[in-house]
């Protein structure tokens, strides 16, 4: 296994797309969002916030608790619908109606609370909605699926992540250890994603080697040139991966920082109202 | 020798009667029984899988009471190609001589009767009458028909199309409701009813718990001495009800006479192959029905309450 | 190692100094919006009344004052009583996440051990009431042992039941009926629900009065007592339940047994209301309590609703099926335009808590 | 800033090099009891296939060879055929965490439109077949279309259907029985499933034959397509269906569209089975696919069970009727017994999982 | 605020109870198990698994994914029977049958999967099982539940986890964020605990601020005298608060480890396999 910095320093020089706010030229956002506004009965989980995601880079989103972090994706993701305002893809409006439509498009995502059908097997939620079809008559016309391969694509999934104590690929979700189904769900979107990435506290429940997989999947993605968008309240993780931090508070976008050009301590100030972001950042 | 009796519910105590004459014979003279019922009035699908069951089990003979008179036909056919004899009691199939031979009560007399019994009661005040039904079930079995259809025929009322109730134009009838044949639907109906036309003074009830039920109904309403309830059965408890003052008049019918009849019928069938004989001018062997009130009135044939609570479903 | 070697604590939580530490304070209400949605979503009772009301005051202007009057309403009230006594039951039950099928299985035979001892063994009318509700609670408790001890689905149990109780009551009634006249001469108590209390035109039944004070003790035990909210965790989630500390066995067990209690008392109910003892009766009970519950708006998958929106959803079918009546339907049409109606007040029901969330 | 004042990364991490990275190996069978558990966890059929098995012996035991007879054990097969298929389409839709209450409402009224668009309208059979199986695809879509679209309970909109769609088929049919007669003589194609093959003593209606291949064929549907895996998990967990990209709304409404259209050929089979079209029958099937899913192990709240354990399910209470009824035993009794049996093998299922687990 | 080493200085001092393995005498254990095993089918979450938790101490469990700690600590609160072995507690064999029956010993828990009724609110939650009675007649006779009473106590458990961003305390738990509902498990357990607590993942779902106060709270908590099991895949907080390491692997206890006498890459290479444990600590 690498020394961390050999591979920090690895996925800077791999880094593509102008990512740097003070630095070179900023090519066109991949996904924007402006305004977003949802309302839970009498709680505004989302008040008139922004987002943007530009290509390549990972965009790491950090805030309190019920800040709005989860909210916010769900509407990037079609999960929610937002009461106002509005999304673009590649500069499209887009208005999506369900997460089927924002993953048509290519928009892979790990919720917080893993989308996964308890009782089916692993490789039956890693396929959900995107089965494969055994070759020949028997897939076309019989539209039988290919269990095997599936199972097998499963397998090596999850062992790429290192998630080495899964002892039965046919087990049912609901058998498994918290920390084995966030690993499921985040193999899953690094699998399917096209377009964009999102992963809400994917690492929360994993212990210290999965998380070091999950890490370092996510620079591989980046790698692939494939933008991601990290909602985290591991710090150092942050710190590690993000090229852009987008600091939530209170429903809305406060500031974007530079994990370059500030400190931990600066944006956990920020994103808990410690202290004000500086003009420039907000 | 064995034979089958399949009722259309065993908890109707009319069906529980008859399987009792049924069962008594069936020791005398020494034949296994087997006894099948529906669930409800109406359940057609477990009355096949009796008749099945009976053909399965090599049975001599069936008697059955038909929840559909028509849809059982098939099933009967089979019973019969496989060497047995059908007797259908109580009500005939459709059409009749689907079954090798029918013990039953004419329940279109039964309800005409009772028409007639309530007109001549009334007397000329029944040209204003104010007229409840209050009928078995939505699905309009054909004995609610005809016992509803009767009354009216035997009232004086132009009957549309007499396989249906509900058609009739006449402004002397209120409403048809249904009851399930049971207190509670009696009571509920009746209610609903007063509530409609809190004048009504005659009551057509399908059976007598229901009219059992109508009378609370009508006593909650302080009603229940103007109103006339006529009621089909003849139960004992039904008979004891006319003696009380409950129901004006009732059609009684004689459940355990058929049932004896027939085993004895199937008795002779299994012995020598002999097949009953039906009431001559009649496509059936009537068992008979007759009025039972303590007011008698003119014109119309009555036994005493005395004479019912001999005959209750005798 | 000394102390210093391990990284104690990153260095990034002292950006944490200064942060705020108050509490988020409740908004206050921000327009009249708000309030009505805060009040539907914490009274969910509210939408199967304002149904009610409008289906009242509708049928009050279709069919006039045959309908809109103290008595025809008060008649609804006396008709719906057996379903309201047999609804609440069903509510405990639906509210732990099961079903009890068997309820009018178990009403049906409560009252026919009332009257058949009464009569066929002689005893006191007060001690065969009490032998009727001691067959209710058995037979609550066996669906409740089997279901929290078992731990069968309660859909199945009571499937069963219904058919062993249903079965029992007509082998041991012998489907004979106890007259009206009779149980008015020698066990008048087994009537005592029937009795009535008339103010102006309106008439109360100490059955109907019965039922209202059993749904209001209800929703007290349910609101405002620790085993009410355990009956609502357990139906929310078992398990959950079961882990902070809720003996979800002994609860369950004696929501069935509470529920087979109900359920006699709903059999003595009936007896006064048809005012014979007759094993045939209460065939509809099960659907008609759960369609109850269901109007009223009380989630079949449990923990969530009110047993007032019971009581509701039951006066509003009475409602309906009186005012349908009024107006002259024929039977057949009253039964589709019922299908109708139970749909179309839940999509309303639905539809109100969508638009004002 | 540069790139060393950030700690990029907790030093404790270096302790994970030299850690292994296999993959946990699946251990195989430990002796006999861990396979036999294995295969009745992956196999929910099992257990209702052996009490089936079971009871087929304890009865041939008892009765004799009038039950253990091809005739008689053909004559289940018979008798099932109609809850067979109508326990299929209840299957699909319990197995998306619904119930269809509206089954038998919906097969009724198929069978009744066959009868009367070939009868009183003249159409040729055909035709009429296929408007019979066009409205219990309408009736499905609303039923769909209220669950999937307007997100009622399931339970309330086949509830509010079933009424709807009885009274319909009493008012459309105006109560006529269409007599087995007339339908041999003009349309035989609507007896089409009565007809019969006998192979040696054994029966083998083209209805029985129909609902085997339905239950195989809709078991590989269900185990083997995408869309089966789909209905799993949305009766798993609805919500998390759709996040994980199931088109929750279309499958739903598909699910209730087939169950619709298999409701309509268990009434063209039911029109074989009792030679006649009668708008009174199939009363009990609502009640009865229910219990022969349960029975089958299939959960109530959605996403678990075999198709083919419904079957089983119906062949196990099909067996304990027959059997009962030709030991002669009363009626009540065989309700009884059917009750308790219920009870009973769902209790023996909870057991053997327990037990193996 | 503090500064953390002020904290960690005095938490040191406040420290009672002898808890260091080469140090001072050893005071008996208040909760052992020996010898525990259980298997989910196929799956053998627990192997022989031996447990120690000593008075006045925090001791912390940690493990790959799936390593069995949360069956272990299921099987200490009575969630889950295990299959064999036995558990003491102050010397004497104790057998759960229920969670309340640990509950009622006084050994309160924070489950990984956090165990609140969702439709309820959150004081419902947090009183669950031992809910208040109105004093007087009232609760006595009608036995009312003092809702007022149990909200202000809700309230103020929750501040004191400085969970601010909860608007409203009568909100029902399926409304929280994620985070928001492990603050609610945990401000449980530390309310009512009174012999053990133990807390499976406290803080994985938490904000910087939200962990934070966690740990603070096992700081005083233990400051009572009372002893924590923790249960964290996070090595620095493990390190910060811990007296003794209990390393998981593969379904029962690898070694016992002072963190004073190993690094953080000596726990997490034990952990997962990558150094064997010295004799003396397993
Ligand atoms: N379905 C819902 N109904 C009502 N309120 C909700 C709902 N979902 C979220 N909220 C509220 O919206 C606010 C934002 O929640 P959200 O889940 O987006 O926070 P978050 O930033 O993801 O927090 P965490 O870090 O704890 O996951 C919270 O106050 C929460 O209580
Ligand atoms: N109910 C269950 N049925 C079957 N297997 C189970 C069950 N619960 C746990 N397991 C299995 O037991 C093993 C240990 O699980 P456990 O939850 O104790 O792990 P853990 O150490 O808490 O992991 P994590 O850090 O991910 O929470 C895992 O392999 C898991 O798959
Ligand atoms: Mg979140
Ligand atoms: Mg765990």
């Amino acid at each position: 296994m690498d020394l961390p910095d050999d591979r920090r320093a690895d996925h800077r020089r791999r880094r593509r797309g102008p990512v740097d706010p003070e630095g070179v030229v900023m090519s066109a956002p991949i996904l924007t969002a402006r305004g977003l506004v949802k309302r839970y009965g009498r709680v505004t989980a989302l008040d008139r916030a922004d987002f943007d995601l530009y290509p390549g880079e990972v965009l790491a989103v950090i805030g309190d608790n019920g800040a709005g972090k989860t909210s916010l994706i769900k509407a990037l993701s079609g999960a929610v619908r937002p009461d106002a305002g509005e999304i673009r893809l590649d500069g499209q409006v887009v208005d999506f109606h369900a997460p089927q439509d924002a993953r048509e498009v290519g928009i892979e995502t790990v919720y917080q609370n893993l989308a996964l059908s308890p009782a089916l097997s692993i490789a039956d939620n890693m396929f959900m909605g995107r089965e494969l079809r055994k070759p020949g008559l028997m897939g076309k016309l019989l539209r039988r699926l290919d269990r095997k391969e599936m199972e097998r694509q499963a397998r090596d999934k999850l062992s790429e992540l290192g998630l080495m104590t899964i002892q039965n690929i046919n087990q049912s979700v609901e058998t498994l250890s918290g920390g084995q189904r966030q690993g499921v769900a985040v193999a899953r979107a690094a699998a399917f994603g096209s377009k964009v990435i999102i992963m809400d506290e994917p690492t929360a429940a994993l212990g210290v080697k999965e998380s070091r997989r999950v890490l370092e999947l996510i620079n591989d993605v980046r790698g692939r040139g494939m933008p991601i968008v990290l909602i985290s309240h591991n710090m150092p993780h942050v710190f590690e991966v993000a090229d852009r931090i987008h600091v939530h508070r209170l429903g809305r976008r406060l500031c974007v920082i530079d994990p370059k050009a500030y400190s931990m301590s600066d944006a956990v100030a920020f994103m808990t109202g410690a202290k004000e972001p500086p003009a420039e950042a907000a | 020798q064995s034979a089958c009796l399949i009722t259309k519910t065993d908890t109707n105590p009319f069906f529980v009667k008859m399987k009792e004459g049924a069962e008594a014979k069936a020791a005398e003279l020494g034949i296994t029984l087997n006894s099948y019922a529906g669930r409800i009035d109406g359940d057609h699908e477990s009355q096949v899988a009796a008749i099945e069951t009976c053909i399965a089990a090599g049975a001599d003979g069936i008697l059955i009471t038909a929840s559909d008179t028509a849809a059982i036909v098939p099933a009967v056919q089979q019973a019969r190609d496989a060497g047995i004899l059908v007797i259908a009691l109580d009500t005939p199939l459709e059409p009749i001589d689907a079954a090798d031979a029918t013990f039953a009560t004419d329940n279109f007399l039964a309800g005409e009767l009772i028409g007639q019994w309530a007109a001549a009661t009334l007397g000329d005040e029944a040209a204003n009458a104010k007229i409840a039904m209050l009928d078995l079930a939505v699905s309009q079995p054909s004995v609610g028909v005809l016992r509803d259809q009767g009354f009216l025929q035997g009232f004086g009322i132009d009957l549309g199309d007499p396989n249906r109730w509900g058609d009739e134009t006449d402004p002397r009838i209120v409403g048809n409701e249904v009851t399930a044949g049971n207190e509670e639907g009696g009571r509920t109906a009746m209610e609903n009813l007063l509530t409609q036309d809190p004048e009504i003074n005659v009551v057509y009830t399908i059976n007598e718990p229901a009219a059992a039920g109508a009378y609370e109904a009508l006593r909650a309403f302080g009603r229940q001495d103007d109103v006339l309830i006529v009621s089909v059965d003849g139960g004992c408890p039904g008979v004891q009800n006319v003696a009380d003052g409950v129901i004006g008049a009732t059609s009684q019918q004689y459940p355990l006479l058929m049932a004896s009849l027939g085993i004895e019928a199937i008795a002779a069938y299994a012995a020598d192959g002999t097949l009953p004989e039906n009431t001559p001018g009649k496509e059936f062997f009537d068992t008979g029905v007759a009025l039972v009130t303590d007011q008698p009135a003119d014109g119309v044939e009555s036994i005493s309450v005395e004479e019912g609570m001999d005959l209750c479903w005798g | 190692m000394t102390e210093t070697t391990g990284p104690s604590r990153d260095d990034y939580e002292s950006g944490l100094e200064g942060s705020s530490t108050d509490v988020a304070s409740f908004e206050g209400g921000r327009g009249p919006l708000y309030r009505i949605h805060g009040f539907l979503h914490s009274t969910p009772s509210a939408v199967p009344l304002i149904v009610l009301v409008a289906s009242v005051l509708t049928f009050g202007l279709l069919v006039g004052e045959r309908f809109f009057s103290p008595f025809a309403l008060t008649l609804v009230l006396q008709q719906v009583a057996v379903i309201g006594i047999v609804g609440s039951a069903q509510t405990l039950v639906i509210l732990t996440a099961g079903i009890d099928l068997s309820v009018g299985a178990i009403m049906v035979l409560s009252s026919v051990v009332m009257g058949q001892f009464a009569f066929r063994y002689g005893l006191p009318p007060e001690i065969a009431v009490l032998c009727g509700f001691a067959v209710g609670a058995l037979c609550g408790f066996i669906n409740g042992v089997l279901v929290a001890i078992m731990r069968l689905p309660p859909f199945i149990v009571t499937l069963g039941m219904w058919q062993i109780v249903l079965a029992a009551n007509f082998l041991y009634s012998a489907n004979e009926t106890i007259r009206s006249q009779e149980i008015a001469e020698q066990a008048p108590l087994l009537q005592f629900f029937g009795e009535r209390i008339e103010i102006g035109g309106a008439v109360f039944t100490y059955g109907a009065i019965a039922m209202v004070l059993l749904v209001l003790g209800l929703h007290y035990v349910l609101t405002q007592t620790a085993w009410g909210r355990h009956v609502y965790a357990i139906g929310d989630d078992p398990d959950a339940a079961e882990l902070s500390g809720v003996r979800v066995k002994h609860t369950l067990i004696s929501v069935y047994v509470l529920s087979g209690l109900i359920c006699a008392l709903a059999g003595w109910v009936l007896v006064g209301r048809i005012g014979s003892v007759s094993p045939t009766a209460g065939q509809f009970a099960n659907i008609e309590s759960i369609t109850a519950v269901v109007i009223g708006g009380i989630s079949l998958f449990g923990g969530r609703g009110s047993i007032l929106g019971m009581l509701f959803g039951g006066l509003i079918v009475g409602v309906f099926s009186l005012g349908l009546r009024l107006m002259g339907t024929d039977p057949q049409w009253t039964y589709l335009m019922i299908g109708v109606l139970i749909i179309a007040a839940v999509a309303v029901d639905q539809w109100i808590r969508k638009v004002s969330s």
